[in-house]
């Protein structure tokens, strides 16, 4: 009702629905799709990737060639984002990104056209290295799989983390047997564990832990503990302390109205990855309502101010065009049969990103 | 009901037209897809040489579309940065296709040679897990390799540079790939009715007996693999410039499989085959992902309705004298 | 100068526990058959696989016109001029039965890496690979499948082949065995004409084949060689009668 | 003497080409008969046609009066075949042993019995099919098939690649076994050695049975005209 | 390092080479046995993984988990080789691949229709979650001693039933020549499908042990084919000795290349690129061996022959 002019907003939405990982494009689909649900005039193609760059690439070129989108957003992982955005954003087309930060989009890389919603890569690990040394941790054993997202999780811990590392692994991606490693954990004499496993490793690590008797504290990204996967690791994770700019909990009336809405709409509860999709959507609309698309310029300056009440409380963009906002700790916790997290505190306080400075948008 | 030459020729000149049409509609993407196909094609081809001629099922070509692919966003990435490539010698990488290509052929058919001097000591099950094996090592040292981008992989952003033509105009880059299918079709057709070719085909069936006329079958399959590589990279080559994009994805497992299956679904041993298979797979791809979010079940419910109903793949459906 | 143009020098082979040939030597000579006979698993076939360089000796030496070749691969002895139908036939079943000629031709002109030449339009081809499939009287089947051939046909196929490839010595193992009278008799013939092109090494138990065209007759039996002769000398040497000829001939 | 086999205008194919053209034959039990004819006529046809090995038959084949036509091999089998086939078609992926008792079945034939008629396999049962000399092929093929103890001994010529002296002990073999009261059907180009013991003989040519009789009506002519120049 | 630690990594690599025995032992019978290339193998895991936590969860007994992943399997196979494998066993190996490609596409789309897109649960049962204290100090779980219980016994079932019995023989003698087979009155196609369901079954039951240690999750099952594949082949297809040896060498270097390269990479370089460049190294550490196995034994190390 906000929206000054009737024009129709074209928003390509290239997302992995098929396959591994596919919960969560699902989820950023169901979000999105939730927070635009009353506005005609916004018109979504969804198309399915398979979590294949390439044909990220052609799904990219098919919107913006065919179906002359104006907006582009959907993308789950750094690969398919670094695949398909810079050529994206090049062609003046805007690119809102659901979940997806690469270092190399937020530093040199950066560009007027493109929007992070969600966070930069190196955000949730940085926070869990600041949680680290307010839990009073001294020596972490780190671990990631090898592969760029794995090495800015490690840098990104690292660059908060004050203490000793016991040791620091990369391991093999889609590696689902952890006996090795924990061995080593065991005999490093580490004081904490910092992991970042995502999807089924982070499974395989979590009840592997939780088996082998070892009972020091461990600290990762929320990407392991939320709630589409939680159900799967079972109890191995209470009381895990996770970090996540977004839960469930967060006592904001945009976050009420989002679960309560996602919950009746969709029967499940929200994911990290859902609100995501939903924050998005609301920038977009917020965007809409202050601007027309035919003006890019204005566009991109009401995407910019970021006028919209997001699921998170505070959100701000950075000169980078990515978020400023608060990352919480949080603390896997049973309601009632239910697996799903509670904030303990705030790991990083209105944090922004590394690679501002980089980045020539002023 | 018709002779594979006509239906051939029907193929090539659906492919011919598509562009045209594509272009009156005002439906650019659609030149898009049909690159892909012929890009596609092209490395299935290149496959079907050793696979259908020579018998030698490779489930490691990836390694070599993925290595044509890799050579081109390296070589032109240097050149759209002005970094040098080697510190000890004054080279910037080049975004010149006709160069690029000339190495790309180059590299992936030295690494075809190694490959294959290797792989081609096992044969039968053994040779599709040596391949394989070959292709993972490149697989996770692309991924892990932290200068070319790992796995995120490598943007080039702007097609490299062919003479006189624009190659961002998807119909220009579409002629230039077709034309390409047109050099690989006529070469291999000349190959595989020359001496080399009737004695390829013999080493598949029966090794013995070539070798008791006194012809080495290693170095037979060897030179062909060199050619199904050299043929297979320069697709990967082609791909990268459509996509202006590389990724380790192109050496993954899936990808060998993916050439594998579209020469297979098309007709083992028949020079068009791939293509039809790449058609068929892509079309496929296009509608159904459309349809449902389960697209993949109903792909694979066609193609084993195909497999168990089409003998000899795609082409032996219209085809009168199909081979059994 | 010796008329020998294959020379076998104490050749040994064994298979774990069985030892298939222990010390042969043997001579063949220019312009003769020479049989070679035995009980069943005698060593006769691994003493082709010896020549033909599909197995390696033990210890020995094979000479070819005079030039040592048991180092040589399989397809380098066939080069030297060393052509051998096997026991169990082996022709390419995919192919028509004139490419499987064709293909014994190009292995003897050695221009397998032509990569430019079609040679289904190679008349020249044609009519050689023609002039031996008539020889063998297959010329009216040679565009049928080799799969296609009765048994008989296929020994045939496998005879011309390496009547094709001109060589320097014919290894044949069992030529004969599934045969009917008439083919037996045609190749009987084939053999005594080609024999003037090069020497025979015939291993058959066909015994009125072996008497008919052998002109000397060497007998193997548990990988030694027992005996060597002309036919009569053998027909009459009472070991061979004992351990393999028995009672009838 | 009752019938045995009953084969009636049977007709097969490869692929589309036709190869029987409508044979008859007829089998008494305990008898012994024997096929004819030069390469390529179609004997082997007709016996995997009748073991239920080739994909397109027609016509009608009754053993012990019950029909057996397109009825799979192996049914066909366990009412007492025992094939011999062309070429050995031995397991080479197994021992001698494991060929000799991957089908047998009980009854007179056993490895002991076996081992008085080939010494040679038995040296060789440990050892696998495939490294066996051709005649050792061809005894254990033969071996194989009277170790399922069959009502039809079908043998294609069994005797292929046999030394001389072997081969005559394979021809008291086969009347030993026809004194038991085993039929057979036999395929052989030794002549000499068929007419002696075959009751009866069948001339194939060109998918048809073109003469048939018995061995004293088998004169030069007829063997000249079918069999031989 | 800790000569207790190497131990404990030896014995990890060990239960490692156990476990990929387990996930390959339906494909030895299937693949190396009946001579089918079957990539569906991998669904067949997923299968199995897919009922045993369903049934966990409607039952809360891992028990019936464990049987419900068996039967499923089974039935699975059964129906998958009454309804298509048996009509493909005749033809070429590609048309093998490319039908049991798609099999994979099935299967896994089809699970995540039913289940959902998001991994399952399944965990060990409480009283094996406890360890072993093993001398050295060396601490080892009971569910994983449990694992390599069971490889075990199955690895000698296999070997009996393929060398042992008539079965094995008829079997092996129907993938060498299924025609000659047949007519010595051998119905090997009722023998196929009983195999067939058997290896599925294996696959099924491995899946659910695996997964409650691992994820259950669409698409878990193709990177454990690859892996059977790589074990098999290294063994020497068709054999199961061949396998048992090719699980323990894979496992052994796989978890070994992990906990030594990235320290001996430390010598030359600093501890981030050295853990980084070890560990890639050791990513591909199984299929260098896999390769050297087949240039220096090109049927692996235990086949006879080629094919
Ligand atoms: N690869 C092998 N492994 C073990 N034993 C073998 C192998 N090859 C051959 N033999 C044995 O060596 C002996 C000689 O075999 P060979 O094939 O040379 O016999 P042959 O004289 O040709 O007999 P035939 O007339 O029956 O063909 C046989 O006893 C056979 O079993
Ligand atoms: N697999 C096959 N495909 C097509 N044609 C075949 C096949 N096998 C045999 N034939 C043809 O069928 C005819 C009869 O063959 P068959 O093997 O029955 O003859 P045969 O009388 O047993 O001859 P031989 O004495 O040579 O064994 C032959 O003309 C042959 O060319
Ligand atoms: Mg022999
Ligand atoms: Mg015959």
């Amino acid at each position: 009702d906000k929206q000054k002019k009737d024009d129709v907003v074209k928003v390509g939405m290239i997302t992995t629905l098929s396959g591994g990982g596919s919960g969560l494009g699902i989820d950023v689909r169901d979000g999105f799709l939730l927070a635009v649900k009353d506005y005609k005039n916004i018109q979504v193609v969804v198309k399915d990737d398979q979590r294949k760059p390439d044909i990220a690439v052609q799904l990219a070129d098919k919107m913006i060639q065919s179906d002359k989108v104006d907006v582009l957003t959907g993308i789950i992982w750094s690969n398919l984002a670094m695949a398909v955005v810079p050529a994206a954003v090049n062609q003046d087309i805007v690119y809102l990104s659901p979940n997806a930060g690469p270092s190399a989009l937020a530093g040199k890389g950066c560009h007027k056209n493109y929007f992070n919603v969600a966070w930069q890569n190196d955000n949730l690990h940085e926070a869990a290295g600041g949680y680290a040394n307010s839990a009073g941790y001294k020596n972490t054993f780190i671990l990631a799989p090898n592969y760029p997202a794995g090495k800015d999780a490690l840098t990104g811990y690292k660059r908060f983390f004050k203490g000793n590392l016991a040791g620091e692994l990369y391991t093999k991606l889609g590696q689902k047997d952890y006996a090795a490693e924990i061995a080593q954990i065991r005999a490093s004499g580490a004081d904490s564990i910092f992991f970042f496993l995502p999807g089924g490793m982070g499974i395989g690590f979590m009840k592997q832990y939780a088996q082998s008797g070892i009972d020091l504290p461990v600290v990762g990204p929320a990407f392991s503990f939320d709630q589409g996967i939680l159900k799967a690791v079972g109890d191995a994770a209470l009381g895990v302390k996770n970090t996540s700019q977004w839960s469930k909990d967060l006592d904001n009336e945009a976050n009420k109205k989002f679960v309560s809405e996602f919950k009746s709409t969709y029967g499940r509860l929200p994911s990290l990855y859902a609100s995501q999709g939903y924050d998005t959507g609301m920038l977009l609309l917020s965007a809409l309502g202050n601007s027309s698309i035919s003006d890019k310029d204005g566009f991109r300056n009401a995407l910019k101010v970021a006028d919209f009440s997001s699921t998170r409380g505070k959100f701000k963009f950075a000169s980078n065009q990515h978020p400023i906002q608060d990352i919480y700790v949080r603390e896997v916790i049973k309601e009632g049969d239910i697996l799903t997290n509670k904030i303990v505190s705030i790991g990083l306080k209105d944090r922004s990103n590394a690679y501002v400075d980089a980045c020539s948008l002023k | 009901m018709i002779k594979e030459e006509k239906l051939n020729l029907i193929i090539l000149l659906v492919l011919f037209v598509i562009p045209f049409l594509a272009y009156l509609f005002n439906e650019p993407y659609l030149t898009t897809l049909t690159t892909k196909i012929v890009i596609l094609s092209i490395a299935g081809i290149g496959l079907n040489f050793i696979l259908g001629y020579g018998g030698l099922v490779s489930f490691g070509h990836a390694a070599f579309f993925g290595i044509g692919g890799y050579v081109t966003g390296i070589l032109a990435s240097h050149a759209q940065n002005s970094e040098q490539m080697f510190f000890f010698l004054q080279f910037d990488g080049s975004n010149q296709i006709l160069f690029i290509w000339l190495i790309s052929i180059i590299i992936c058919s030295f690494i075809a040679l190694l490959i294959g001097y290797f792989s081609l000591r096992t044969s039968g099950v053994y040779f599709i897990m040596i391949t394989l094996a070959f292709a993972q090592m490149l697989y996770y040292f692309s991924i892990s390799w932290p200068a070319y981008g790992g796995e995120d992989g490598l943007s080039i952003y702007v097609r490299n540079v062919f003479p006189f033509f624009n190659t961002m105009n998807p119909i220009n880059f579409y002629f230039i790939c077709f034309t390409w299918l047109l050099i690989f079709l006529t070469i291999l057709k000349i190959i595989l009715n020359s001496s080399f070719g009737l004695v390829l085909k013999a080493c598949k069936e029966n090794e013995e007996r070539v070798k008791s006329i006194g012809i080495n079958p290693f170095k037979i399959k060897l030179i062909s693999f060199v050619f199904s590589g050299a043929i297979t990279g320069l697709a990967g080559s082609l791909y990268t410039d459509l996509n202006r994009f590389v990724s380790p994805s192109v050496l993954s497992w899936q990808m060998s499989g993916e050439i594998m299956v579209l020469v297979i679904l098309g007709g083992v041993a028949r020079l068009y085959g791939p293509i039809l298979g790449a058609v068929f797979y892509i079309i496929l791809e296009q509608t159904l992902g459309g349809i449902s979010e389960n697209w993949q079940f109903w792909l694979g419910l066609i193609i084993i309705l195909e497999v168990l109903y089409a003998r000899a793949g795609i082409m032996s459906l219209f085809l009168k004298d199909s081979k059994s | 100068m010796t008329d020998t143009i294959l020379k076998i020098d104490n050749l040994s082979k064994g298979f774990h526990a069985v030892r298939a040939c222990e010390n042969i030597s043997l001579e063949i000579n220019k312009n003769e058959v020479h049989a070679l006979i035995g009980p069943n698993g005698a060593g006769k076939s691994t003493l082709i696989k010896l020549i033909t360089g599909f197995l390696e000796q033990e210890y020995g030496k094979i000479f070819l016109d005079n030039k040592e070749i048991s180092y040589l691969t399989p397809e380098e002895r066939a080069q030297k001029g060393i052509a051998r139908s096997f026991q169990v036939s082996s022709i390419i079943n995919n192919f028509s039965v004139v490419q499987n000629i064709k293909l014994a031709l190009i292995g003897k002109n050695k221009n397998y890496l032509d990569f430019l030449t079609n040679i289904n339009l190679n008349k020249k081809l044609l009519k050689e690979a023609f002039y031996y499939l008539e020889e063998v009287g297959l010329n009216k089947k040679a565009n049928e499948l080799a799969s296609s051939l009765s048994h008989g046909e296929k020994r045939k196929l496998e005879i011309c082949i390496a009547i094709s490839m001109a060589p320097k010595i014919f290894l044949f193992d069992e030529p004969m065995a599934g045969l009917d009278g008439e083919s037996s008799e045609l190749i009987l013939q084939l053999f005594k004409k080609i024999k003037k092109r090069a020497p025979i090494l015939l291993i058959e138990h066909d015994m009125d084949t072996v008497f008919s065209l052998a002109d000397r007759v060497s007998v193997l039996d548990y990988g030694k060689v027992i005996a060597t002769g002309t036919v009569s000398e053998i027909k009459k040497n009472n070991t061979v009668k004992k351990v393999y000829l028995g009672t009838e001939h | 003497m009752t019938n045995l086999l009953n084969v009636q205008n049977l007709k097969a194919w490869y692929a589309d080409s036709q190869v029987l053209y409508g044979i008859d034959l007829k089998i008494e039990s305990g008898q012994m008969v024997a096929l004819l004819g030069r390469n390529g006529m179609g004997k082997s046809t007709t016996i995997k046609s009748l073991c239920g090995i080739m994909e397109k038959v027609e016509g009608k084949v009754f053993f012990q009066g019950k029909s057996i036509i397109n009825k799979p091999s192996y049914e066909i089998a366990k009412l007492g075949f025992g094939l011999v086939p062309e070429g050995r078609r031995v397991f080479t992926n197994l021992t001698v042993y494991e060929n000799l008792i991957c089908s047998a079945k009980k009854g007179y034939w056993s490895i002991d019995k076996l081992k008085l008629v080939f010494p040679r396999l038995n040296e060789r049962l440990s050892q696998m099919a495939s490294s066996l000399s051709g005649g050792e092929q061809q005894m254990l093929s033969i071996g194989r098939a009277l170790m399922t103890n069959p009502k039809l001994l079908i043998l294609d010529e069994a005797t292929e690649g046999l030394s001389p002296n072997l081969r005559n002990e394979i021809w008291k073999v086969i009347s030993e076994i026809k004194k038991e009261g085993i039929s057979i059907i036999l395929i052989d180009k030794y002549l000499h050695k068929i007419k002696p013991l075959a009751d009866y003989l069948y001339i194939l040519s060109r998918g048809k049975n073109v003469w048939e009789g018995n061995s004293k009506d088998l004169n030069d002519n007829i063997v000249k005209k079918f069999l031989s120049v | 390092m800790t000569i207790s630690l190497f131990i404990e990594q030896i014995l990890n690599g060990l239960q490692f080479g156990v476990m990929l025995f387990l996930m390959s032992a339906g494909l030895t019978l299937v693949f190396g046995v009946m001579g089918l290339i079957n990539l569906a193998h991998g669904s067949f895991y997923m299968i199995g993984a897919f009922a045993a936590a369903l049934f966990a969860e409607l039952t809360g007994s891992f028990m019936i988990a464990m049987i419900a992943s068996f039967v499923a399997a089974l039935f699975a196979g059964a129906l998958t080789e009454l309804i298509i494998i048996r009509k493909i066993y005749k033809r070429d190996h590609l048309d093998q691949v490319l039908a049991t490609f798609a099999l994979i596409l099935l299967f896994s789309e089809g699970i995540r229709w039913i289940f959902g897109a998001y991994p399952l649960y399944l965990d060990i049962p409480n009283s094996l979650s406890s360890s072993f204290n093993l001398p050295f100090e060396i601490i080892y779980s009971k569910y994983r001693m449990m694992i390599i219980l069971v490889g075990i016994i199955i690895a000698i079932i296999l070997y009996f039933l393929i060398s042992k019995t008539l079965i094995g023989i008829r079997i092996k003698a129907g993938q060498n020549d299924r025609e000659m087979i047949g007519a010595l009155g051998v119905d090997v196609t009722k023998l196929y499908t009983i195999v067939f369901s058997l290896g599925a079954a294996l696959a099924g039951l491995a899946g659910a042990l695996i997964g409650a240690i691992q994820s259950v999750e669409v698409g878990m099952g193709e990177p454990v084919l690859i892996l059977a594949f790589v074990v098999i082949v290294i063994g020497g297809i068709g054999s199961i000795k061949g396998a048992f040896v090719g699980a323990l060498l894979v496992g052994i270097t796989d978890t070994m290349g992990r906990f030594l390269l990235p320290s001996f990479f430390s010598y030359f370089f600093d501890n981030a690129s050295a853990t980084s460049i070890g560990s890639s190294i050791a990513s591909m550490s199984i299929y260098i061996l896999m390769a050297t196995v087949l240039i220096f034994k090109p049927s692996g190390l235990y086949g006879g022959k080629n094919d």
